[in-house]
């Protein structure tokens, strides 16, 4: 053991001082022999608990797509090399962050699903002038604390957009059965943000409601029997669920083995983390179903992702959701960025600053469709949801038809407040 | 009560023999101190940037501990709660700087001092009543009871997405145009080293103090020790306040080198984590405990590095110590040294 | 020689303990004169532990009335009286495992001195409580045993210990509950010596005997209390005692039985 | 009244399967004064290897009717794993009691990676085969037939463990143990073989409850953590090492979160830890438990 442990000092020995030189201040290997050296991109996703299929899918899309660049002469001519660590605590998780950019020495930071956990890195990232680029939201509040105007951050997307949508085509085609309506959301940030969401374009529309039963489920809770049961005494007509993780179909599942599901809409705007799991025989057609940035099964998917799709089924025997999409996307996005840098420095390698200032204004082809920089350095994205059907080949619900939004409609513009944009802007349903 | 009581004690069986005036006490645990402070104040000068940077994560654990083991090493009370005043350093030194703009790491400090007090305070009144199992239960209830109350009183505590630990100013003096991890890495380890310096010194200053003494008898025979007058439920409860200020402190460290405070510090495997810390080093050596800390950071680095499945060897390495090597790494070279000089 | 004037050290007044139905003690009068030294006996089950435990605050009584030095006992426990001056020592070797002979003796003068809630300074280096160690330590011939640990003495050492962490507290009265249990009878009388000498060093005031050996007993006490199904059959001064043949007979006899 | 009812058999249900977990932790505690912190991790495993196992069998031929039976197969098999763990964990049945929860807790790290290795990170649930037998209405409320199942399962397993304990020459023999070690150990009770057997008992109760619950829910790697505090709860309020206790404080937690949903969702969780330590604090042995200290 002890020797196992003296590994760590003699490996520092052997770089004195430079790391912390060249790591901390990040400017990133110098030109001259840059275009001979792989590439590293360090990617932090939960491997385990009870977000690990969200990184999974993400991991997956990763390594498919890396693949493919190297086939092709990786980035700027550099073969791609990625550093994953997993993402747990942010106290554990900014050890490994900072392991990777002052040990690893990667060139950029890409994953990240966890709002406490993007929080905690985003300050880190600017401070050591790291590229990074977040898969997944982060919650309102907390952003405008912890990362006003980023210079290195980046994100694939603002977290309540699909609460945004999912609330808009409900009014769309609940209007009319909304008078009793229940929330069962998980019991931190984002679920109340989605549930404060649903409830003020409620408001907005002038739907006539009344909120009969309000529930905060604390993450990773596999028993729902007694939420099921107080929300039956409630009897709501509409039923509005932000959870994304196991307990979404465990909660359907008995939501329905107690007939709740039978006169009762639901409205999950999150759906797709979980989408093979939410099995047809307690999902019923007819709830509005959120994809996000991905539908696996979309018909008018771009053959990159219909290939990404199949190769994505044989090899795990399961279809991606849209995590895939958001690592494709920041990968994506970080290439033509660092290009476009190239380019403008006429091929000699870009600092991080440099490929920071090219992305905003990009647009690439993600998985899921076009997507774009936006220049507060959160992406455009198209959403997709719509209402489940059952007519399909699979164990479980499909999309009746194909809804669409951009997020230039339903996502905060840039610089503006979450909560004031959602007081003032008229949506059309 | 004693039933209970004496099978604690009889778990003490290498003893906390710093009491006893042997070279390797006296002599060595000095040398012992002096050096690890000279080695640690050298380690930013020669050690890559990112082991400097795990120097304050140990350092913060290496206080924890200090106050942790008063209970565990020197108490014979198990707390597996504990992460609670880590927690409550990290919120206390957040709370601090958002509401009251206290920028000061001592202004954090001593916020974190009091707040972890009038916690404790209640705490200790109930806890100091139990030993065993059930001092473990209570306070893991506690800690889980704080937990989903930051969970649940988001306005205050930031909830899941806790809350935002500024780079504070070291003795007044500001380092805002330094980047965090040249702060972290440069000023910061230094005043944590000394504040560790600090820890330990008082620290050994405690356990050899009658009120010390006194801690130690109630842990190895609690009736025998209430009948040479030693108040054992007062004394336990002290040792519980005197660890919690130890948590809370490391606590401040811990959310300065995270600049966030997060509910994830007062689940109860943190918890588990100082346990095996202070198992790890020998919670039976008064510098078992810093030894721990030491190692285990390190320990838990090198595995992530090399697999993804580093919790099932941690584990593995903890069942060993249980079963193979309960005095953890310092009992066990004392044991051997003690051998040697036998010959 | 015991002189009803003076006020007892330690009195006890139709003291009973009784938990539910079983009565563990019942109308036990005690007196404990300066400088008395008195056995307890009876047989195994006679109340004499109860009794010691009532007298030390331990449990409390639930009949009667325990004075010590004048004052009632009432609602003070064990550990106040200790520090005032009312010491025990007991059946089982339970020293504590992991201290030191020095560190033993000197948890008890802290607590006599009142050290107790001292956070800093080595106890072991407090002048006062160190003379007080060195001084209990010279009477019980611990000297030299200052530095080991209290687990790895020899059997009769360890008793000894007990009994000296008792005398450290510097006490008016000692109750000793079988001292010499379990040490061979050749060394008896060895410890009951170094006691005796220990207890007028230390001027102990008086001390209660809890004791089967009925040799030591008639050698070294001034009064035996006789006790038998929880109550006081005899308090007579030794010589009375040992020629009082009947009671003589239930106590030996009884002890015989269970020996 | 209907949905009162339906309330009422939630948290019933919910307290079955609490008393599915605690069950065998209490039984440990109550003979050998062992506290078990890897009891969710067992019952973790016991969910997984059941619906591994149950998912292979129905192809297999195993007519759907069948399933609660490869689960319970699954369960009995998964907790023969109770032998190797006693055998481990006899290594400090003479260090203090803290070392119980060093070693167990040691023991979660480990599962929680054991498990992750076999079945990944995605929490796993059985196809709804649950539904098979419908479900019943009683006075109005519905609830699935295999949940009532469970209930009936937690009486049963009640029931049978009293009798085992009360009137089994065996049983008795563990009380015996329970009561004073040396004494029975000098009557002749094998002393060793009894902890073994009780151990391995109370493991096989927690993977066969992990196995029988598992169809109304599912199972991530976390619970084997997470179940830990709400056992605690259970034992804590009922008293550790009694039987009645971890039925009690089963009910107790089960109905209180339950009610809570219903009239104030906010506490749920708080709910119970206040009650954990009010018992703690005015009556630390518990509802049913021997004195605590």
């Amino acid at each position: 053991m002890s020797d196992n442990l003296n590994l760590p000092r003699r490996k520092a020995l052997k770089k004195i001082g430079t790391g912390m030189a060249l790591g901390a201040s990040g400017l990133l290997s110098a030109p001259a022999f840059a275009q001979n050296k792989p590439l590293k991109i360090g990617v932090i996703a939960p491997r385990g608990g009870i977000a690990g299929t969200a990184g999974e899918g993400g991991i997956r899309a990763m390594e498919w797509s890396v693949a493919k660049l190297n086939a092709m002469n990786g980035i700027g001519g550099r073969k791609i090399e990625l550093v994953i660590q997993e993402e747990t605590t942010p106290k554990e998780t900014i050890d490994r962050y900072r392991k990777l950019v002052l040990q690893d020495r990667v060139d950029a930071v890409h994953g990240v699903i966890s709002s406490g956990v993007s929080l905690a890195l985003a300050p880190a990232a600017e401070q050591s002038q790291m590229l990074t680029l977040l898969w997944d939201g982060t919650t309102q509040d907390g952003v405008k604390e912890m990362m006003p105007n980023p210079k290195y951050v980046f994100r694939a997307i603002d977290n309540e957009v699909d609460a945004v949508m999912s609330s808009l085509l409900a009014i769309r085609h609940f209007k009319g059965s909304m008078a009793r309506v229940a929330g069962i959301n998980p019991d931190y940030t984002y679920g109340r943000n989605t549930w404060t969401t649903f409830t003020a374009i409620l408001k907005k529309f002038g739907i006539a409601h009344e909120v009969v039963a309000e529930q905060w489920v604390k993450v990773g809770t596999m028993d729902l029997t007694s939420n099921v049961a107080a929300l039956k005494t409630a009897k709501p007509d509409v039923i509005f669920t932000s959870m994304v993780f196991a307990d979404l179909p465990v909660f359907m599942r008995q939501a329905h083995n107690v007939g709740l599901t039978e006169n009762c809409k639901f409205v999950i705007p999150a759906a797709g983390w979980q989408h093979t799991a939410m099995k047809k025989e307690f999902t019923p057609e007819g709830v509005v179903f959120g994809h996000s940035t991905m539908y696996f099964d979309n018909p008018a998917a771009s053959p990159l992702q219909k290939e990404f799709v199949r190769w994505y089924a044989d090899k795990y025997k399961d279809y991606p959701h849209w995590e895939s999409d958001r690592a494709y996307f920041c990968l994506q996005l970080y290439k033509a960025g660092v290009e476009r840098a190239l380019a403008a420095k006429s091929g000699s390698w870009p600092s991080s600053i440099e490929i920071a200032m090219a992305m905003p204004g990009l647009k690439v082809e993600s998985l899921g469709g076009p997507a774009s920089m936006r220049a507060d350095h959160i992406a455009n994205q198209v959403i997709f949801q719509g209402l489940t059907t059952h007519k399909n080949a699979y164990d479980f619900p499909t999309l009746a038809s194909v809804e669409t939004m951009s997020t230039e409609q339903i996502q905060k513009p840039a610089g503006a407040d979450f909560w004031q944009w959602l007081e003032s802007t008229k949506f059309k349903v | 009560m004693s039933t209970v009581f004496t099978s604690v004690a009889s778990g003490h069986t290498a003893s906390l023999r710093d009491n006893k005036p042997g070279w390797f006490a006296r002599r060595g645990l000095q040398a012992a101190i002096f050096l690890g402070v000279v080695a640690l104040a050298a380690v930013p000068q020669f050690a890559d940037a990112y082991y400097v940077s795990l120097g304050i994560p140990f350092m913060a654990y290496a206080v924890a501990l200090l106050g942790f083991n008063l209970l565990f090493g020197y108490g014979g009370l198990l707390s597996f709660g504990h992460a609670l005043f880590l927690a409550l350093g990290a919120y206390a030194s957040a709370i601090s700087a958002r509401h009251f703009g206290l920028t000061s790491i001592e202004g954090m400090l001593l916020c974190a001092v009091g707040v972890s007090l009038l916690v404790a305070l209640p705490i200790a009144f109930v806890a100091s009543r139990f030993v065993g199992i059930f001092f473990g239960m209570l306070t893991l209830s506690f800690g889980m009871l704080f937990y989903s109350f930051l969970n649940k009183f988001y306005h205050l505590t930031g909830g899941d997405s806790g809350m935002n630990v500024p780079q504070p100013t070291l003795l007044g003096r500001s380092y805002a145009a330094m980047g965090k991890m040249e702060f972290l890495t440069g000023p910061f380890y230094y005043y944590c080293l000394v504040l560790l310096a600090l820890g330990v010194l008082v620290m050994w200053g405690i356990v050899r103090s009658p009120y010390g003494l006194h801690l130690q008898a109630a842990r190895d025979n609690e009736v025998k020790a209430s009948y040479l007058g030693v108040k054992t439920r007062q004394v336990r409860g002290v040792a519980f306040l005197i660890s919690a200020v130890y948590g809370a402190v490391g606590g401040v460290i811990l959310g300065v080198n995270t600049g966030l405070a997060d509910p994830e510090l007062a689940y109860w495997a943190h918890s588990g984590h100082l346990v095996f810390m202070a198992v790890l080093g020998g919670f039976q050596q008064f510098l078992g405990p810093v030894v721990g800390a030491f190692v285990f950071i390190l320990l838990q680095d090198e595995l992530q590095a090399v697999t993804q499945y580093w919790r099932f060897f941690l584990g593995v390495v903890l069942a060993a110590l249980v079963i193979g090597m309960p005095g953890g790494i310092l009992g066990t070279v004392r044991a051997l040294w003690n051998r040697w000089r036998k010959r | 020689m015991t002189s009803t004037q003076q006020t007892p050290l330690l009195e006890a007044q139709g003291v009973g303990r009784s938990y539910g139905q079983f009565i563990a003690l019942e109308g036990v009068d005690l007196r404990l004169n300066q400088g008395e030294f008195v056995s307890l006996v009876g047989p195994n089950g006679a109340g004499k532990t109860t009794l010691v435990n009532v007298l030390t605050g331990f449990v409390p009584p639930t009949h009667g009335r325990v004075h010590f030095m004048g004052r009632d006992i009432r609602g003070s426990n064990s550990v106040e009286l200790s520090t005032r001056g009312l010491a025990r020592a007991f059946q089982l070797v339970n020293v504590f495992p992991d201290l030191t002979v020095r560190d033993t003796l000197t948890v008890a003068a802290c607590s006599q001195l009142g050290l107790r809630w001292r956070l800093f300074g080595d106890a072991r280096s407090h002048r006062s409580a160190a003379e007080v160690v060195r001084a209990t330590a010279a009477a019980f011939r611990f000297e030299d045993a200052l530095d080991i640990v209290a687990s790895s003495l020899p059997h009769g050492k360890r008793k000894l210990l007990d009994v000296a962490s008792a005398f450290a507290l510097r006490p008016k009265v000692v109750l000793l509950d079988e001292p010499t249990a379990g040490v061979s009878t050749a060394d008896k009388h060895g410890v009951m010596e170094t006691l005796l000498v220990a207890a007028r060093e230390m001027n102990v005031g008086a001390i209660l005997l809890i004791e089967h050996d009925m040799d030591l007993v008639r050698r070294y006490s001034t009064r035996i209390v006789a006790m038998q199904g929880g109550r006081k059959i005899a308090d007579q001064p030794t010589d009375d005692f040992f020629s009082n043949e009947e009671i003589l007979s239930v106590v030996v006899g009884k002890l015989e039985g269970t020996a | 009244m209907a949905s009162l009812i339906g309330i009422l058999m939630a948290g019933v249900f919910h307290a079955a399967a609490l008393f599915l977990l605690t069950s065998g932790l209490q039984l440990v505690f109550g003979v050998q004064r062992i506290v078990n912190l890897a009891c969710g991790s067992l019952y973790a495993l016991g969910a997984y290897v059941g619906i591994s196992f149950t998912t292979w069998a129905l192809p297999q031929g195993l007519p759907v009717p069948m399933f609660p039976l490869a689960l319970l197969a699954a369960g009995l098999v998964v907790g023969l794993i109770g032998l190797p763990l006693e055998r481990l964990i006899s290594t400090i049945y003479k260090r203090p009691e803290s070392f119980q929860l060093l070693l167990t807790f040691s023991l979660i790290l480990v599962f929680q990676d054991v498990l992750r290795f076999f079945w990944g990170a995605n929490p796993q649930q059985l196809a709804n085969v649950a539904m098979h037998y419908g479900s019943v209405s009683l006075w109005g409320a519905q609830m699935p037939a295999y949940n009532v199942f469970v209930i009936l399962l937690a009486i049963a397993t009640a029931v049978g463990l009293g009798w085992f304990l009360g009137r089994t020459t065996l049983g008795k023999m563990l009380r015996a143990t329970a009561e004073n070690r040396e004494a029975s150990a000098a009557m002749g009770v094998n002393v060793r073989m009894v902890y073994l057997l009780v151990f391995t008992l109370g493991t096989t109760l927690s993977t066969v409850g992990g196995a029988m619950v598992v169809p109304t829910a599912a199972v991530s790697l976390q619970i084997g953590v997470d179940l830990v505090v709400e056992a605690f709860a259970v034992i804590v309020i009922g008293g550790l090492g009694s039987m009645k206790g971890a039925a009690a404080g089963a009910l107790i937690v089960g109905l209180i979160r339950a009610a809570a949903l219903v009239l104030y969702p906010e506490v749920e969780v708080l709910a119970t830890y206040v009650i954990v330590l009010g018992i703690l604090v005015f009556k630390p042995s518990g509802l049913f438990g021997k004195a605590a200290v």
